[in-house]
């Protein structure tokens, strides 16, 4: 176990880096962050002073240097745009991506294990068909085009749900901003988790499935079924522990990618989360944020390939995370 | 027994219903494509930080919708010399934090504004501002300048008190201006607008509530405004059409109708003073410094068209920088779309056969700003003239356009001091890194007669005189075409019926919405 | 004697693209109560299904076509679902071929023993591990208190056998179906594990289908033989009987394929040719293109007969002069 | 040939394939499209590529059959005044293209690396960390990345020229981790077959064993993820075009005719986000269907126990 821990904080401290490095070098790539912080008149010659000022004219290896000494400390550096510490600013943005993840997650894994079970176990019917029939339509919406008939239909024709935001919050320990406490924050919550979770869901239905029809067809299934068990105990014990395992492999890191593509969600949505934060920080070429953003998604996949791990080293016995390579 | 039941019921329902409209009435919840970067009104100068501005601050002067000037914080105004203005405070005015207006403030003001990167170049003609007594100041500019007045548009004073002494936060003075960090005036305010920031997450919502002590008590009747940006236009609409929100500012074009069609909603346009051109670069291209290839672009393209199919009638066409009601608005020049002039002028100037070059163009910008490009390549084809089109976000486009890597570069400007001249020293005056003018001339179009004229019409005071010789640049700008001009972005709001939506907005897109009334 | 199961003229179809393979083809079998019986034939010869088809438990596209499996005096291929299934694992267990893959590795052996207990009867967990732990004891698992928390990945292969055994012998079946018990284990293992079937049977009056094409396996365990080739019993009876006086010619030949019946002569005799897919299976005779005695009246189909030894045979050839050379 | 044709014929897979009513549908609506885009020079009306025979007067006109639709335009017209029609028809031939580049791209790089992490166990968890790192960055950071160093190199004002094949790089190299893990999964599955073994034994040298024994045995996954990752990779398109970064405005993909569509969901003029939409989502849909029967095709276990 210790080994384990010692070798992934080793792997995410490299990602880390690797990713600050990449995210530094193309960071002059997104235009010139002074640009966006004054007014068409100011001339160039101040906007070089500015430059100077905040150290963008340095070389290169300099400021990433600079960068990792005080990202030692903790300090990721300041967002310009915001006027505060990125780290501030990102923590401040991450409880809404993380819930609008972690519901979209939700709805991922509450529709898909039934669905993806029930169209395993009689892959002819025809709901089963349909299943199958609406998840590849659903794989062939495009993200931001499901997202905008969603607020068509129920917000402009229907006036069921908000439109945009996150509605009513409510602190929790002092820096989570949850919107999954009040009526109104859940109510903001479902259209852009419904749209977030519209690509992860069919491709979970079908992995589900494929990987229980697999599963239905080995030897230790028909021994289950010789030993005369109930169908039920069948499906849900032996197929299904069984589906669990390549399920939790492919789909854990799915639902981690899903952290960096909420971008469009929450721009469609107004969704004030990290997604939309990078999104507006390309805009404003506010390097700084945007470094510490993908250095943050960096950061976060890394974990949830740890805790992919974990799980998957709790549902099968056959493997030992102390002894992992 | 039963009678009061039923009396205290009733006056139950009645409060019930009373305390209901009050609250829907009073708050506004409002959408804009973005929110005030700073609450320092002078960290930056923008479109954004003066809508912000006019709700919490209030300026000296201000425009009114007729385009003439009505008195805020200075009552009354005079010009004492040709360099001196006296301007009378409004007596009594308090700022939220409870301190009195008085000359020191806009003394303090004035000051601070020539500090602001931003703002010393509009004020670069104004020396200082001296208190002559506690509500009694004058403004001082180095030279006669024409423009005092709509530059005190953009004074609107600071609490000179609430803003000075240390910070301890950041150990800095509470009046530094700090464009990229923590600053005691970025995150604080005390002005004398109708409204008070009582919470802001930036990005997120900004919320303002009604100045209890404001000086004004014929204003609206709005006790709170909640501010949120949303950025995608259709998501923009969409709030309003669902009712999430009850303004929104812009409408994109291609929602007008619907907005104008839907029950329960006005829609009010006007249109605006940003000129939208197209700068042909003649160092890049020889054929551009041929003045018969630029008039047969100009001839080629059309205007007319353009407003009225991708801007929808959005935006009015032009064939000058200044629009109506400016000094330099030449009533003479009109869009000149003739093709077959165009072919002719081509033949003309020995390129029949017509050539290949390159264009840039922002895509988040203006209003359709890519659509507009390649509208424009589609029509430079006909005299073919093959232009090959990048668009791109904005944060990418200003490197771009300042390194002039495109032959055809797009740039829209709008006068900050609502005054003609104002385009030509940045847009066509010959580029000069020394003054600064001709900054954003990436044509690179260069008549001297043009230079002349603009920096006199800056020292002339006497408007009839000042308008002929801005008339007059137009004329010239228009029979070199110097630029292709396209148009004037209209501008719109939109919100609920039961609001009087019409009677504050303007030409500066400047809502006045401590003057909005919700019945 | 009680006759525990008849199968009657039963057939089992596979329905593959516009044609239908018979797989099993009218196949009649008996077994007497604690009896046991060898089905023996090549792979492909359709015993492994015959064998599922008992318990109805054919993989698809496969299904009874005709005839019936009468279990204990009751229709059981009659059965409805529900039915069926209180009768698998029950009273009818099944052995399968592969230990290593026949126990779900993500459950522990304890949960795969409990199930099958829970699956027929009222029974509380505590009472349950009571049964786990006899019936591990009674196939010879060490210390079977710790073991019934392990897992599958911690045995071995010969050990996951027992345990399948052990499972098979929870409820106590009157029957038990085993489909190639050893031929996936190490042979010092094969013996062992076939040992204690026969002892298993023997102390528990059970009867047993042993079904593999290991002619020596079933000499030493079962008491009657059946011989199977391309879906039909070719030859049936007493296994001495078989193993001493085989009649049908491919018996014949398998058992001269077997190293110790190959003699003096030091050379295994092969049979000549392969068995016919289900596809092609000539008329009449199915074993006539691979027979050296193969004759025109090959053409149509015997059926099995008593012949002289005692078992029956389904071979025109048998009782006549030829039929003993070789 | 006929002698090809009729083993085709006479194949498990056609016999399969011509049961199918879905799959037969599918190909043959498949086969529709890519011929109608591939020949869009021949087949369209107008060609929207050449901008001298568009007028933005024509912009947004109903299709034919509507009040105040135009003879000349089926579909009606975008925005531009081009034809829809002819534009959707041009613009699926860019989609396929970009999508069945980015997906033979993915597939190659994804192909070597699953391989070689899968069979070489020093390079698995360098290999696996990279992709580990490559997953996290999303394809629209790729795509601002490779876009800004491919401007530097080229120009920004050629990038029209360059748009498509720049796209299927991005989409190429932001998605070939998928690729790499499904392989390296196989490869790992496959290669503790005995076969593999017994190849080993003899000696056989890794690339060989690699490349003619595991290879193989990996295809069927990679064909099956396939069809997923071109729709992923047109879909990934027109997101890109969604965020400013997608083909030019001249040379629209599908992906990037819906995407300005967009602003006219709340307008009227529905035509020009519906049927790109429609389009889009049909050609999608029958790969993703095709690639379903595929799947079962090589997957026969399940069907045939």
């Amino acid at each position: 176990m210790f080994a384990f821990t010692v070798r992934r904080v080793a792997q995410a401290v490299l990602v880390m880096l690797i990713i600050s490095l990449i995210g530094f070098s193309i960071k002059h790539n997104f235009g010139d962050p002074v640009r966006e912080l004054v007014g068409e008149r100011v001339t160039p010659q101040e906007r070089q002073q500015i430059r100077d000022q905040l150290g963008l004219n340095d070389p290169f290896m300099v400021q990433y240097g600079r960068f990792l000494k005080s990202a030692v400390h903790g300090d990721l550096g300041r967002s310009f745009f915001f006027k505060k510490p990125v780290t501030e600013v990102i923590l401040a943005k991450a409880p809404a991506t993380l819930e609008l993840v972690f519901c979209a997650s939700l709805i991922v894994i509450l529709l898909s294990v039934p669905l993806g079970i029930y169209s395993a176990i009689h892959p002819r019917r025809l709901l089963s068909r349909l299943i199958m029939g609406v998840s590849i339509v659903g794989v062939s919406m495009p993200v931001f085009l499901t997202a905008i008939l969603l607020i068509y239909i129920f917000s402009v024709e229907l006036g069921w749900l908000p439109s945009f935001g996150r509605g009513e919050t409510v602190q929790l320990f002092g820096f989570w901003d949850s919107g999954l406490l009040t009526r109104d924050g859940l109510r903001h919550l479902l259209m852009p988790s419904v749209a977030l979770s519209s690509i992860m869901l069919p491709l979970f239905i079908r992995l589900i499935r494929s990987e229980m029809m697999e599963v239905l067809e080995t030897e230790y299934v028909k021994f289950a079924w010789a030993k005369g068990l109930r169908p039920r105990r069948v499906w849900y014990v032996h197929a299904f522990k069984n589906t669990l395992l390549p399920v939790i492999t492919v789909g854990g890191v799915q639902l981690g990618i899903m952290v960096a593509f909420t971008i469009l969600t929450e721009t469609v949505f107004q969704w004030q989360g990290m997604g939309s934060m990078f999104i507006e920080s390309v805009e404003r070429a506010d390097t700084a944020l945007m470094v510490s953003y993908i250095v943050v998604v960096g950061f976060i996949f890394v974990v949830v390939n740890t805790l992919v791990d974990l799980i998957y080293g709790l549902v099968n016995p056959t493997v030992r995370i102390a002894g992992r390579k | 027994m039963k009678r009061m039941i039923v009396r205290l019921s009733l006056v139950l329902a009645v409060t019930l219903v009373a305390w209901g409209t009050s609250v829907n009435a009073a708050t506004l919840k409002l959408a804009m494509d973005a929110d005030p970067v700073s609450l320092d009104p002078h960290v930056q100068l923008s479109a954004g930080m003066l809508q912000y501005a006019h709700m919490v601050f209030d300026p000296l002067v201000r425009w009114s919708k007729d385009g003439g000037l009505e008195p805020r914080l200075a009552e009354k105004w005079e010009q004492i010399n040709p360099t001196t203005t006296r301007f009378y405070l409004r007596k009594g005015v308090k700022f939220h934090s409870g301190n009195e207006l008085s000359a020191d403030d806009v003394v303090f003001t004035l000051a601070r504004l020539k500090k602001s990167e931003d703002y010393k170049g509009l004020f670069e003609y104004f020396t200082e501002a001296k208190a002559v007594d506690s509500h009694t100041v004058d403004l001082i500019t180095r030279e006669p300048y024409g423009l005092v007045l709509a530059m005190a548009t953009y004074i609107f004073p600071l609490d000179h008190k609430f803003y000075s002494g240390k910070d301890e936060q950041n150990g800095k003075m509470k009046d530094v201006i700090i464009k990229t960090d923590y600053s005691f005036a970025n995150f604080n305010e005390s002005g004398t607008g109708p409204f008070k920031v009582t919470g802001r997450e930036q990005g997120v919502k900004t919320t303002f509530v009604r100045f209890g002590d404001y000086w004004d008590p014929n204003t609206g009747n709005v006790s709170e405004i909640i501010l949120t940006p949303i950025s995608e236009p259709p998501t923009r609409v969409a709030a309003l059409l669902s009712g999430d929100v009850d303004f929104i500012m812009p409408v994109p074009p291609t929602d007008l109708e619907r907005v104008k069609k839907t029950d329960g909603l006005q829609l009010v346009t006007m249109s605006g003073s940003r000129i939208i051109t197209f700068q042909l670069n003649q160092k890049r291209r020889p054929e551009f410094a041929n003045a018969k290839v630029r008039q047969a672009m100009a001839y080629a393209y059309n205007n007319v068209g353009v407003a009225k199919k991708i801007m929808k009638g959005f935006a009015t066409p032009a064939a000058q920088n200044s629009p109506r009601g400016y000094q330099g608005h030449n009533a003479a020049l009109q869009p000149r779309y003739d093709l077959a002039r165009a072919k002719e002028l081509m033949k003309e100037a020995g390129y029949e056969k017509g050539f290949s070059c390159t264009m840039i163009a922002p895509n988040n910008r203006y209003v359709n700003d890519a659509k507009i490009a390649q509208a424009f390549v589609t029509m430079m084809s006909k005299i073919k003239i093959k232009v090959t089109l990048k668009t791109m976000p904005k944060a990418q486009y200003w490197d771009q356009y300042d390194a002039q890597v495109a032959d055809i570069q797009m740039i829209g400007w709008h006068s900050d001091t609502e005054d003609s001249a104002n385009f030509f020293e940045y847009l066509n005056m010959c580029p000069d890194k020394e003054t600064g003018r001709g900054q954003y001339n990436s044509g690179n179009y260069c008549n001297p007669e043009v230079d002349r004229l603009t920096l006199a019409a800056n020292g002339e005071t006497d408007n009839a005189k000042r308008s002929v010789m801005l008339r007059s640049i137009e004329q010239i700008l228009f029979d070199d075409a110097a630029f292709i001009p396209l148009h004037w972005q209209n501008l719109s709001w939109a919100s609920k019926k039961n609001m009087n939506t019409e009677e504050i907005i303007n030409v500066m897109n400047f809502p006045y919405f401590g003057d909005l009334n919700i019945q | 004697m009680e006759k525990l199961l008849a199968i009657n003229k039963l057939s089992v179809d596979f329905t593959l693209r516009e044609s239908t393979l018979r797989a099993v083809n009218k196949v009649s079998l008996s077994l007497d109560r604690g009896e046991r019986l060898g089905i023996v034939g090549e792979s492909g010869a359709g015993k492994s299904v015959l064998g599922f088809s008992i318990i109805n438990l054919i993989s698809k596209p496969g299904r009874i076509a005709e005839g019936s499996v009468i279990f204990q005096g009751e229709e059981i291929s009659a059965y409805s679902y529900e039915q069926m299934r209180r009768v698998r694992g029950d009273r009818i267990s099944m052995i399968f071929q592969d230990p290593m893959m026949t126990l779900n590795p993500v459950l522990t052996i304890g949960e795969q023993m409990r199930e099958s207990l829970k699956a027929h009867m009222e029974v509380s967990t505590a009472q349950a591990n009571e049964i786990c732990l006899e019936k591990l004891r009674k196939v010879y698992i060490p210390s079977p208190e710790k073991r019934l928390e392990q897992y599958p990945h911690e045995f071995s292969g010969g050990m996951r056998q027992r345990i399948i055994i052990a499972i098979s012998l929870l409820t106590n079946p009157a029957m038990i179906i085993a489909d190639e018990p050893t031929t996936a284990l190490d042979v010092t293992i094969q013996a062992e594990i076939m040992e204690l079937l026969l002892e298993l049977c023997e102390t528990e009056q059970m009867g047993l289908i042993l079904i593999t094409h290991d002619l020596a396996v079933v000499s030493q365990v079962t008491q009657r033989i059946a011989v199977m080739y391309a879906g039909t019993i070719v030859e049936l009876g007493r296994t001495e009987d078989i193993i001493t006086h085989p009649q049908h010619p491919y018996t014949i030949g398998l058992l001269g394929a077997l190293p110790q019946r190959a003699g003096s002569s030091g050379r295994l005799n092969q049979i000549p040719g392969v068995m016919p897919g289900l596809a092609r299976i000539p008329r009449g005779c199915p074993f006539k293109n691979r027979c050296s005695l193969a004759a025109e009246i090959c053409a149509t189909k015997p059926h099995l007969r008593k012949s002289s030894s005692g078992s029956e045979a389904a071979c025109h050839m048998v009782g006549t002069e030829q039929s003993t050379a070789a | 040939m006929i002698n090809f044709l009729r083993r085709l014929r006479s194949s498990d897979f056609s016999y399969y394939f011509f049961r199918d009513p879905i799959a037969l549908v599918s190909f043959a609506v498949l086969l529709v499209l890519v011929v109608a885009a591939f020949s869009a020079p021949l087949i369209a009306p107008h060609n929207p590529y050449d901008p001298t025979t568009i007028d933005i007067m024509d912009s947004e006109l109903p299709p034919a059959w509507a009040a105040e639709g135009s003879r000349n335009f089926l579909l009606g017209t975008d925005d531009m005044g081009r034809g829809m029609f002819s534009t959707m028809l041009y613009g699926m031939r860019i989609s396929i293209i970009i999508g069945l580049g980015a997906v033979l791209l993915q597939a190659m790089i994804g192909i070597v690396v699953g391989l070689l992490s899968g069979y070489i166990k020093r390079l698995d968890s360098i290999l696996m960390r990279i992709a580990d790192v490559q997953l996290s960055f999303s394809t629209y950071m790729i795509a601002i990345f490779i876009g800004a160093t491919f401007q530097m190199v080229f120009g920004v004002a050629n990038y029209e020229k360059i748009a498509a094949p720049l796209l299927i790089l991005i989409i190429g190299l932001a998605e070939w981790p998928q690729y790499a893990r499904t392989v390296r999964a196989s490869v790992l599955a496959e290669r503790q077959k005995e076969y593999i073994e017994a190849a080993r034994v003899i000696g056989l040298s890794k690339v060989r064993i690699m490349w003619r024994h595991i290879l193989p045995n990996t295809l069927s996954p990679v064909l099956v993820i396939s069809t997923v990752q071109v729709a992923n990779a047109i879909m990934s398109e027109a997101a890109l075009s969604f965020l400013g970064l997608g083909m030019p405005q001249n040379k629209p993909s599908l992906g990037s005719l819906i995407t300005s569509g967009f602003e006219y969901i709340f307008s009227g003029s529905w035509w020009i986000t519906i049927f790109p939409g429609i389009l889009l989502v049909t050609l999608i849909l029958v790969i993703n269907l095709l690639g379903d029967w595929v799947r079962d095709y090589l997957n026969p276990k399940l069907y045939k126990g």
